[in-house]
């Protein structure tokens, strides 16, 4: 494992990431625009989801999908409950800062499921390309999870049909899943016009993105006043443990030993995109600095740094006992 | 001042995600328009912040409202029960408008 | 106040193709300066719109300027043909300046 | 010709047009800033002149050029006047909104140009490089047609010469024929150390620009409130006239017919880059929710899903009868 | 009016490489918030000038402070020998806030 | 001399600088947004930086990069103290004007070293990898040696700490040899995946930059009220004489030629990104508009149109001396 760790903390993306953490850390003003960020994003999306679901046109969906998928949502409504009494008994936080740090747990993170891919996929231990389609499964129902957490015993109406829609068609949902049925309409031959773009940019272009998020991720930490000791090892520990169980489940469903990884790098990691808004918009009583704080600030270097190589060697470990 | 009427100018400094429950507010004080532009950054009892259009979680906006005194004080109304926790932060003065029956 | 001067302070929303020709006017007025910012959105009786860079054609902006009330006078004057015809909207308000005879 | 369309329905920029319309249409809150979408337009109008130029310098301009840029300069002068009537009758407009609308349809939109030689050249059916100096020439002529038609009569001078400045060198002529410029310059051998980012990237940033398009066109389309049903239709018929009129126009003065096809492209689209700043600029009264709504929320979409294909068809039948 | 307090308000044009500055100025003058955003260019005596982004150095931002009258006096001179220097355009004007105990 | 001007000339970056400077003459309305601008200014950084890497990991350090880094250390320090007095007498400024013009002479263009090294290695003159590390280490110190021109005998203090940590970790100093770094660590084979994007991309990026850089320069010196004819012939002179000496410094202290070329490519280039911010904070009463004419508005040009092949000949014929 730790040759893993080592390997994949030499790989240039996970380089790039560490560079603009340092520069954070020595306070440059080195940053990227934040359109460009957003620009770099979306296409990152479109690549992955445009990538599984070719290589879905070519290998056929087979059975495994179903269950994945289900699997996925499954973990993703249920995590926001194991972590939540976490957070208040241990976190001291009142019910609705739970719900709403619960709800980022349950949800995904985009870049280091692309970032484990990209890893992965580089020493020979690639996941099934279905697996983005269960990262867009997962990305939203834990909202609902969070919300409910959040109001419950409070009388007032749970989700406002605004929420629901949010849930259903936020946009990273949508280019997801989206570009997953382009690809599996235009397959392999389909792809070719425009995997230059889409390939053999897509490494460089995660190394530009994770500077940016090296940068933010620091700073944001930096910033921060609401974070204290306990939630930042909870910031650790949700990771291992919701990682740990990913990647169990993938393996006792029958997945083969990367995409069992890829489901714990997905059930370990937090969402900073879909979720922050939403809670922003669904709980503005809660403390946004506290939640982007823990899921941007640690979670997110934790699985890119430790994470990724560990969730891989446990599925490598796992699925040998089976 | 060549036919100019007096309006008041609210100003409520507001998160992004929190903007459309704003306008729906001024939507019920009667009022029938806003102007929005983004801020990029401040700093409060909260700290610093910057820009944030990744999340954009707690990128903020200004939204500009000009409204009667009337409907001004309803929308002032409705907003006090959310001060707190969506941390608004609001302004009201007066300002002259031409056309001033579109407000 | 240490020193400060009232000044009058006009704000025109505007579409950004038309900032040039609102520029003309206040150079006409004998105003000699002007800042800009963009607005990113608004409701009105024309209902939402968001920016647009693409075309640039309903992208508005804050046109700001800061006058002494004679030069405001003649400035507001010469917009009121264009209000109707340039969806134009014109607040007018009054700020404390230092050194006002830049204004 | 259904085949044509269901093959380019199947092509991925069509595909993620589709997408970011159907996103649009479900509400999602899916979005590309505005500054990237500003940066990837600016990339396809160098990519495009680059292209045109570099075939130029290949194949040599050929009689063929001086009498195909007549012919767009006389369509785009020529095409407001056959359209206002229509709006003014049928559509029941003013003068001014006819006019600035009809400037519209005189000029020409880069993005459905790029888009049907994209999927012409990508089945074969490669129209000639100097094309895009047909597309350069055609965009600004029909502003001036738009504002005589509004302003005659009315007295007041027709022209300011700040809008004949914008005419003759709006952002985007001058990048289209600059890019022309360098292309035929450089040659082949010169265009070689630029061709990954010109030539390989291309289509995927076309796939990404349209998925944006995609969006734009169907939220201009859900906001606007001033379009009725006939001009709804005319946003139809007009690309469908003004579309078989170019390509019978390509054929007559002897284009090859994936030229003439391209012209009848040219002629059946319309302009939502360079035409509404300027008309908003000199025709202010006009109403800009409902020119920006006819070009970019129907025409724009009828053009890529049933125009490019169609005007194919005809130039290929049309050519077999000279 | 609900239950709302005068406040001073006081806009600043600055440019952007010197915002941390007139942050810490108004800190030093009690002042616990600002708020910040871009302006995207102008006209002065100094010709026009459009957003610069590439190297900074000539971006200006609207940096807006609410403070009670005392610290806006004091913050006010504490800019007076920078205006000429840093070609400072200050503004101050009185808003109505609400939670007044926060300014 | 005359044909390397002439071909490199007709280089393709070379032609979009022409081309934007061409469109800002003509006062077209043609530009690219600031946000966009900066994201590819960005990615020129840390490719030139991960390029200098790769190749020094291959070659080998050698004994010249520590003399390298030194004369750039000494020239970025030395140079504002000899064109500072020049700036007093010929261009009749005050201590305070000359100091902050001064610092930018001292200090590097990026642009033009990434254009030097691009269109000397396209024919077959490439400079040593690393001397990306010796573009760093020259942009900040000449910020230092302007302060002290600038505030020496007014009494106050020097440097503001907050200067000095500026000046230390300045965003494009830290993202270069951040880069540099990462290329020297990763090497060939772990530069492999990200080539496409930072090897492949990166002339047509390049050209795409630079036709901004054509707007913006000429934007500047048109917008500008405060150059005169003395401080533009300066601009002129600065170059061709800080060049000559830094292609002269290169060749005696042993460079290769091309690298005592790009030597002198950044003697004679100006800053125009990191030491305006600095100077604009740290002797906000200097006149903005002034030392941006000069660096942007008549160095630049000059630079990338003469002196990039100026300085190639003298260094040629100046090896040959030795
Ligand atoms: N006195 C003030 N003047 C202007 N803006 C303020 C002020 N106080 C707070 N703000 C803005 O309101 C935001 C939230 O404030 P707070 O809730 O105190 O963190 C800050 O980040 C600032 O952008
Ligand atoms: N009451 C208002 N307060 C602030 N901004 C307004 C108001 N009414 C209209 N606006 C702005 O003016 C624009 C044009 O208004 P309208 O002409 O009514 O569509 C709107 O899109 C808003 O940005
Ligand atoms: N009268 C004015 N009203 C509004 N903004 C102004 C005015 N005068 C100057 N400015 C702004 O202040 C900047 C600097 O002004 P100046 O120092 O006169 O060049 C200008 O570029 C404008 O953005
Ligand atoms: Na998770
Ligand atoms: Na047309
Ligand atoms: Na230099």
């Amino acid at each position: 494992m730790f040759d893993q760790i080592a390997a994949s903390l030499l790989s240039p993306p996970i380089l790039f990431f560490a560079l603009g953490a340092l520069a954070a850390l020595a306070r440059s003003d080195l940053a990227v625009p934040e359109t460009v960020a957003k620009g770099l994003s979306l296409y990152l999306m479109a690549a992955i989801g445009l990538k599984g679901g070719v290589e879905v046109s070519r290998i056929g969906i087979g059975g495994d999908l179903g269950i994945a998928l289900l699997a996925g949502f499954v973990l993703s409504c249920a995590i926001p409950f194991a972590v939540a009494p976490v957070l208040r008994r241990f976190g001291r936080l009142d019910r609705i800062n739970a719900g709403a740090i619960a709800a980022h747990y349950g949800s995904v993170s985009v870049v280091t499921f692309v970032t484990a891919n990209q890893i992965y996929a580089g020493s020979g231990f690639a996941a099934a390309g279905f697996m983005v389609a269960v990262l867009a499964i997962m990305e939203t129902p834990a909202i609902l999870s969070g919300l409910l957490i959040a109001r419950r015993g409070t009388g007032g109406k749970l989700f406002e049909p605004r929420l629901l829609h949010e849930v259903a068609f936020n946009g990273s949902v949508v280019l997801l899943l989206g570009s997953f049925a382009i690809g599996m309409l235009i397959g392999e031959q389909g792809y070719q016009p425009i995997s230059p773009l889409f390939t053999a940019g897509f490494t460089g272009v995660l190394c530009l993105f994770l500077l940016d998020m090296g940068l933010i991720a620091v700073r944001r930490l930096m910033q921060t006043r609401a974070l204290n000791l306990q939630l930042a090892v909870l910031g650790v520990i949700f990771p291992l443990a919701n990682g740990a169980i990913g990647v169990a489940a993938g393996t006792l469903i029958g997945l083969d030993a990367a995409s069992a990884a890829v489901l714990g790098v997905l059930a370990g990691s937090a969402s900073y995109i879909a979720v922050p808004a939403a809670m922003r918009m669904s709980l503005p009583q809660a403390d946004a600095g506290l939640y982007l704080a823990m899921s941007l600030g640690v979670t997110f270097p934790f699985n890119i740094i430790v994470g990724i190589p560990l969730f891989r060697w446990l599925a490598e470990n796992l699925g040998g006992l089976t | 001042m060549t036919g100019m009427t007096r309006r008041e100018r609210i100003e409520v400094l507001v998160d992004a995600p929190l903007v459309p429950k704003l306008a729906a507010l001024a939507t019920e004080a009667g009022i029938t328009g806003h102007t929005l532009w983004r801020v990029t950054g401040g700093t409060g009892s909260g700290g610093i912040w910057t820009e944030d259009l990744l999340s954009g979680a707690t990128a903020k906006s200004l939204f500009l409202v000009i409204a009667s005194a009337e409907r001004a004080d309803r929308f002032i109304a409705a907003l006090e029960p959310l001060l707190d926790s969506h941390q608004l932060i609001v302004m009201r003065s007066s300002v002259e408008v031409v056309r001033p029956e579109r407000f």
